[in-house]
């Protein structure tokens, strides 16, 4: 069972979605959510046979598939993608347990079933086939989503989504196709494993077009600003099952793959690209949190608000030092809960108003109490109040990048300022005044079905926020091996120096400027 | 000096009969003009000492192309003037001469830059048509006998496809005849 | 002693957390009670670690758990209970358990009583994580939960327009500096690698001076938004928005000094960096004056006394900033004893006139509400600095300090102040207890509070009396940890002579004020008056414009910059350009389907050209690859 | 000028080929563009027999020769399908062959 729990865990669902179509229409939801919460059990499973001593993969599988390319069929897990796998499985287990009145409601919890195997197979693949197989597969769930269920510009939002993304990662693909051939060329047999990419010592010119080649793909997917237009309209038409997973999860993958591709396997490249990807992410920061600010659209507000804080993930994944990339690897989780959270919020205000326009409400705090402190809570979490959940992530990789560059760093702690900014007006909007729209008046608090959605975030949200070892010893553990590894493998005098070396004890780099 | 007057006056006479049947509006014109093109491109043949081929050339085109042609034409109605397209003559001909040009620079320039050698030389001493066999049947065995079956298919074919519906003949239907009969058609086309 | 320290930390959490279960249903006098009581528990477990940490003079130290550790960097939940921190927990845990008691009885008829009660002990909680924590990180909990606690009580009236607002701006303003503090702290790491007090304190004389300005400059803007000193001030005044015993506590007494607790807390570095500590004193003596001269015209009482407490963290400053961090902590403890009063007698004064705030419509309220005259009228003695009174001992150490020092301009501004402070505090006294009672004229009818009231306040007044007798005994203590500097004058003719007038000042000021506001001829202002109408009024009363200049200079700009990021920017350029990108190429297959017209010979025509275009390509091939020496050499020529 | 080289039949095998494109581009009739190609192909045709003959290589006459081949089953097949157009249509005009309008 525990050997091939990762294969149980990418297919099972898919499976069971394929099952799904033979169950009854009255009887699909609570199908859906028993899946879910195996699924969900599994991934638990899975984190607790995890050894978070060992900074390796785990739980390591090979099948071969095209041997005579290399192309195998390889997962693992380690620190750095075992959460990520358990917030997907946990979201979608919330998603569809909180999913409200849906019309084809057997299509949808299909749809997500089949998500879940694509999400999970991308976070835990380590062959770039694989990975690119699930990385691609997750588009068209989501297409369908988006499309199917979405506002009435949805045809629009899905094309663009999938063409954008899927633009990225041709070339993406590309880059891939790339590596593998330099790789024959250097070893005389073709491989597709990550494990192996790891090991190979690239020029540094390669490592700067393929570095590219990458960043492109993952930039579209993070997104990073100025490719993160398809975004809002996105979130803005999707259904709010389909925001909740696209900013919990699949924004994820691109600085996850940021993390497992790029900078273990061109850390020259990284270190030549880490102030112009800093200044990128740090306009997105503060660029996105004003666009935010102007907003009237309380789920575009959420929308640009991910996009702010995907700058900070960025930021810390660039600060090439355990602390930066540990934080950022916590963020994504913290991110994925918190903006998960919002979007669960807005869809439940949006079930009852049929809209989502900020200047509708006002004054709601008098009529859902406790509707109103929910949101707080999570709107003081994404302003990254110390003790939630989003703080810890934050402050390391602000932390880790001050390493880097100290001025640079201040420009990026204007987040915390921005942040509050737009997110307390919006709060204000909503919530604050007297209630002057008479629909308003007797809206219903949240029901039940909303709080077994709901609380669970909240609970994650303190609790993370307070003690995040749990996750954080895994994390730092496997970061701890990346870091080592791009430390071993840079090849210019810049990035020996960037990059911390671990072994000596002298962690830190006095002062680089 | 005799083989520059042949080749000098057929090039003439291809050139004109070939005009001849790209510009005319007349079907038959245009017919008679091609079989004669054909006969005097054999001519060619014979200059270069392809007597197989002329011979060839002659039977094929003149006797079994042309006849086709003058078959197939008594299908259609003649006697009507050939509807040409309207369009811009200068961009068709200059297109045209274009290509060809092109065509000869790329045939002619490595025939003119380097040497070739002949990878089936002609034998000393044996005529033309013996050459061919010697060639035809060893090294282009197989090519030949595919162009073989392939002649056959397609005599078949357009036996099989000019031979439906022999009974039926649109010249001597009515047009209600034909409405009737193209709508009952479109019928099963929708069904 | 452990568990005496979770006791004092935690107790005021339950409570918090007691009073939220009820949150959203109605009054429940429990919750008031309840939270109440566990703050005298606090407050007890806090006089107890007092004592043991004045009779032994030893550290209570915890490290509780692990909060964050990622490669180097380690931060526990470490609590440490020191001179300092005891002091601090003192004030807190006394100042809000009578603000708690005091609230039960002002909130009596608000709705959202329990909420209120919520969010104080909260408040609470987070001052005294900041207070007690043993780290940086551990300061910044509570750094940023008093902030948020205070974001919520600002806006605790949220169906006020003006009341969410000043809670929005307190907590942006907060943020601002947050961040500087934010950055001092990663200095901090990156340079100590610890962000505990004890091993960064020890590491930093052997850092470089300019990386020791920096993390003075970047910890001292955090202070400056805490405590709200120029340029970051407007959002105290403001933030009297929030119900009274909110600006008593948090806005008075704690919170707001929570930037000289900084200081305080951080002397070991600030006694390295001088320069920067002459900068904070000079910051703290321009505010001190600043925010005094504010005060003299404001017709909102509850402003008033907020600019009074600004004024007096100009005080501390000036004292911290000076190295007399011991004196700036006295300061900061008297300091809150007499404000916190001031605002709960400014509380019963609001109560009785259903929240009317301006003075000048008040006027012999002494008659029906002697005991909350006298309350005020005593803490304002103690704020003016009379002897015997605490601000005595207090303010004019600060003086005598900035004398001693030689630095005279702050020791001139200082005094100058002093006097501006007892007219104040005294226009306001006499204009709301004495006089004619103009309150008729406006319908209102006063009364006086409930007795539980009364008598929950008076610790207060005790303390604003007597706190100065404790100022050797005090003295004794925090110099085991603070840098023990007495403030003398060694020249007993000076030291009478600056002693005496200082206090001959003061008092000149404060008859002034009564003689100018007792009068019957004191009349609600109109506009019309010439002092009125006078520049240094418009200017005074309109803050130095520097609300309007943020509104104008700043929130407006950003509001429309971001507008134009929205809709110009990010629609026009970026999205256009992507969509710009897909529509070329949409437009591309659209105009190119017109070669697919089906149309046989329009066909043919395009295989031609393309037949054309292959043959050229072919040409060109055959030629360079011909010719490609001589390319090479061109190219080559031309620098590619 | 008198002595006859490839060049002049190469030449030659140019201009009639251009006729040939001409004719395909330009005749609206599916008969007439059947000649066009047929000269298409005769053109093409005396290029392979003259450089066959310059060159002493036979490979030039067989091409042709297979060309001829060529030549008749596409006439075969193409009137055979010519008809069977005329039947249905009762014309053969190419404008009103667009059916495979994209």
């Amino acid at each position: 069972m525990l050997d091939n729990i990762l294969s149980i865990l990418v297919f099972f669902p898919a499976i069971a979605a394929i099952f799904g179509f033979a169950v009854a229409k009255d009887s699909i939801r609570a199908y859906g959510v028993a899946v879910a919460f195996i699924e969900f059990a599994l991934s638990l499973l899975l984190w607790f046979s995890f050894d978070s001593s060992v900074s390796g993969m785990q739980f390591m599988e090979m099948v071969p598939l095209v041997p005579s390319f290399g192309i195998n069929y390889i997962l693992g897990v380690d620190g750095i993608s075992l959460f990520i796998v358990i917030l997907a499985s946990f979201f979608t287990m919330i998603g569809i347990a909180s999913l409200g009145e849906t019309k084809n409601v057997k299509n949808m919890i299909i749809s997500l079933l089949f998500l879940q195997m694509t999400m999970a197979g991308v976070f835990v693949a380590l062959d770039a086939i694989v990975f690119y197989v699930f990385w691609e597969l997750s588009l068209v769930p989501m297409l369908y989503i988006i499309g199917a269920w979405g506002g009435p510009l949805r045809i629009y939002a899905s094309v663009k989504f999938f063409l954008y993304t899927f633009t990225g990662s041709l070339i993406m693909l590309v880059g891939m196709l790339f590596m593998a051939y330099f790789y024959y060329q250097a070893t005389g047999t073709w491989s597709f494993a990550f494990l192996e990419w790891y090991r190979l010592i690239l020029p540094e010119t390669f490592q700067l077009w393929l570095f590219a080649a990458f960043f492109i793909g993952f930039a579209i997917k993070v997104p990073m600003f100025p490719f993160h237009t398809w975004l809002p309209y996105a979130h803005g038409q999707a259904p709010t099952i389909g925001s909740v997973i696209l900013a919990a999860i699949l924004l994820k993958m691109g600085t996850y793959a940021f993390i497992r591709l790029s900078l273990p396997m061109f850390p020259d490249a990284s270190v030549f690209f880490m102030f112009p990807i800093a200044i990128i992410a740090i306009i997105m920061i503060i660029y996105t949190a004003m666009v935010a600010y102007a907003q009237e659209d309380i789920k575009q507000v959420v929308a640009y608000s991910s996009i702010s804080h995907m700058g900070v993930i960025i930021l810390g994944t660039f600060a090439l030092n355990v602390e930066g990339i540990t934080g950022s690897v916590f963020l994504m989780i913290a991110h994925g809960v918190v903006s998960g959270a919002l979007f669960l919020l807005v869809g439940v205000i949006y079930d009852r108003r049929h809209t989502k326009m900020m200047a509708e409400f006002g004054g709601l705090a008098s009529v859902m109490p406790r509707y109103a402190t929910i949101f707080g809570i999570m709107l003081m979490a994404s302003v990254g109040l110390p003790l939630t959940i989003n703080f810890v992530g934050e402050f390391l990789s602000l932390l880790g990048f001050y390493q880097q560059s100290h001025i640079l760093t201040l420009l990026a702690g204007i987040a915390i300022i921005v942040g509050a900014i737009y997110m307390l007006a919006a709060y204000k909007k909503m919530f604050f005044g007297e209630v002057t729209n008479e629909e308003n008046r007797n809206l219903p608090d949240v029901n039940k079905r909303e709080l077994v959605a709901l609380v669970p975030l909240v609970l994650i949200t303190v609790w993370l926020g307070v003690y995040p070892k749990p996750l954080l010893e895994p994390i730092s553990n496997s970061v701890k091996s990346v870091v080592q590894l791009m430390h071993d493998k840079a090849i210019s005098e810049e990035a020996k120096k960037r990059i911390p070396n671990l072994m000596d004890g002298v962690t830190r780099v006095k002062e680089a400027n | 000096m005799f083989e520059a007057i042949a080749f000098y006056l057929f090039s003439f006479l291809t050139i004109a009969m070939f005009y001849i049947t790209v510009t005319t509006s007349q079907a038959l014109y245009a017919l008679s003009a091609l079989a004669a093109g054909m006969i005097f491109i054999s001519a060619f043949f014979f200059i270069l000492g392809a007597d197989f081929l002329g011979a060839v050339q002659i039977v094929v085109y003149s006797g079994a192309v042309m006849a086709l042609y003058a078959f197939g034409m008594m299908f259609f109605d003649t006697t009507r003037d050939v509807k040409e397209k309207k369009g811009n003559k200068y961009l068709i001909t200059g297109l045209a001469t274009l290509a060809a040009i092109l065509v000869v620079v790329i045939v002619s320039a490595p025939l003119i830059g380097e040497n070739i050698s002949a990878y089936y030389p002609m034998t000393e001493g044996a005529g033309n048509t013996q050459e061919i066999g010697m060639v035809l049947f060893t090294k282009y065995l197989v090519p030949f006998e595919l162009a073989a079956v392939m002649l056959l298919v397609a005599m078949i074919s357009g036996i099989v496809l000019a031979g439906k519906k022999m009974d039926l003949s649109l010249t001597l239907m009515s047009d209600r005849e034909i409405i009737e009969m193209r709508e009952e058609k479109n019928k099963k086309v929708l069904l | 002693m452990e568990l005496l320290l979770y006791t004092a930390l935690f107790a005021p959490l339950v409570g918090s957390l007691f009073a939220a279960l009820f949150g959203a249903s109605p009054k429940t006098l429990v919750t008031g009670v309840v939270t109440s009581l566990l703050l005298g528990v606090s407050l007890v477990a806090s006089t107890i670690l007092l004592v043991f940490v004045i009779t032994s003079g030893q550290f209570v130290h915890v490290e509780m758990m692990t909060w964050i550790a990622a490669g180097d960097l380690y931060i526990p939940f470490g609590f440490i209970v020191d001179q300092i921190s005891v002091t601090m927990m003192m004030v807190v845990t006394l100042v809000s358990t009578v603000v708690h008691v005091y609230a039960i009885g002002y909130m009596d008829h608000d709705k959202g009583f329990n909420r209120f009660f919520s969010w104080l002990s909260a408040f609470v909680f987070s001052m005294m994580v900041l207070v007690m924590s043993d780290n940086f990180a551990g300061l910044f909990i509570g750094w940023e939960g008093v902030g948020l606690c205070s974001w919520g009580l600002i806006g605790f009236w949220y169906q006020k327009e003006s009341a969410t607002w000043a809670a929005n701006e307190a907590f942006i303003m907060n943020r601002i500096a947050d961040l500087g503090m934010l950055i001092g702290i990663f200095l901090i790491y990156w340079n100590t690698g610890t962000l505990q007090y004890h091993g960064a304190f020890a590491a930093m004389p052997a850092l470089e001076n300019a990386t020791l300005v920096w993390i003075g400059i970047f910890l001292f803007v955090g202070a400056m938004g805490k405590s709200a000193q120029f340029p970051l001030h407007t959002w105290l005044a403001d933030a009297m928005e929030g119900p009274t015993p909110v600006s008593a506590l948090i806005h008075a007494a704690t919170m707001v000094t929570a930037g000289v607790y900084l200081v305080i807390r951080s002397h070991e570095l600030y006694a390295l960096i001088p320069n920067i500590g002459l900068f904070i004193a000079s910051l703290g003596a321009f505010v001190a004056i600043f925010a005094a001269s504010m005060a003299l015209v404001n017709r909102d009482i509850k402003r008033v006394i907020a600019y009074s407490t600004l004024s007096q963290l100009g005080y501390m400053f000036v004292a911290a900033g000076l190295g007399a961090y011991w004196v700036a902590l006295f300061h900061l403890m008297a300091h809150a004893f007499f404000k916190a009063l001031l605002f709960l007698g400014a509380g019963n004064v609001m109560h009785a006139m259903d929240s009317e705030l301006d003075p000048f419509k008040m006027g012999g309220l002494g008659k029906k509400m002697k005991v909350t005259m006298i309350m005020m009228t005593l803490a304002s003695v103690a704020l003016a600095g009379i002897y015997p009174f605490a601000g005595f001992f207090s303010k004019d150490l600060i003086l005598e300090a900035a004398f001693v020092e030689q630095h005279y301009i702050i020791y001139t501004v200082l005094l100058v102040t002093a006097g501006l402070t007892a007219f104040y505090s005294f226009r306001i006294i006499a204009l709301i207890f004495h006089g004619e009672e103009r309150y008729k004229l406006f319908g209102f009818h006063p009364h006086e509070a409930y007795k539980f009231m009364l008598v929950a306040m008076s610790p207060l007044l005790l303390l604003a009396i007597i706190a100065g007798s404790f100022k050797l005994s005090y003295f004794e203590m925090v110099t085991n940890l603070l840098p023990a500097i007495e403030y003398h004058i060694h020249h007993p003719l000076t030291y009478w002579i600056i002693t005496l007038g200082t206090q001959l000042f003061v008092i000149a000021a404060i008859f002034f004020a009564y003689k100018k506001y007792m009068s019957k001829s004191v009349k609600v202002p109109d506009g019309t008056s010439a002092m009125e109408k006078s520049f240094f009024y418009k200017l005074l009363i309109n803050q130095y414009y520097i609300p309007r200049f943020y509104e104008e200079y700043l929130i407006k700009p950003y509001r429309e910059l971001s507008n134009v990021f929205w809709r110009h920017v990010d629609q026009k350029v970026v999205d256009a350009t992507v969509d710009g990108i897909a529509n070329v190429i949409y437009r591309t297959g659209e105009n190119s389907r017109e070669m697919q017209s089906g149309n046989l010979s329009t066909m043919l025509k395009w295989m031609v050209a393309g037949l054309v275009a292959l043959l050229s390509l072919a040409v060109v091939f055959g030629l360079a690859t011909r010719h490609s020496d001589e390319i090479m050499l061109i190219l080559s020529g031309l620098g590619v | 000028m008198m002595e006859i080289g490839l060049n002049h039949y190469l030449v030659l095998s140019t201009i009639l080929f251009s006729i040939g494109l001409v004719g395909v581009m330009r005749r609206k009739n599916l008969l007439m563009l059947f000649f066009a190609t047929e000269i298409l192909l005769n053109s093409v045709n005396i290029s392979f027999a003259a450089i066959s003959h310059f060159y002493g290589d036979l490979t030039g006459q067989m091409f042709a020769f297979f060309v001829i081949a060529i030549a008749a089953s596409e006439v075969a097949v193409g009137l055979g399908l010519l008809i069977v157009w005329h039947k249905r249509h009762n014309a053969i005009d190419l404008d009103l062959m667009s059916t495979m309008k994209g």
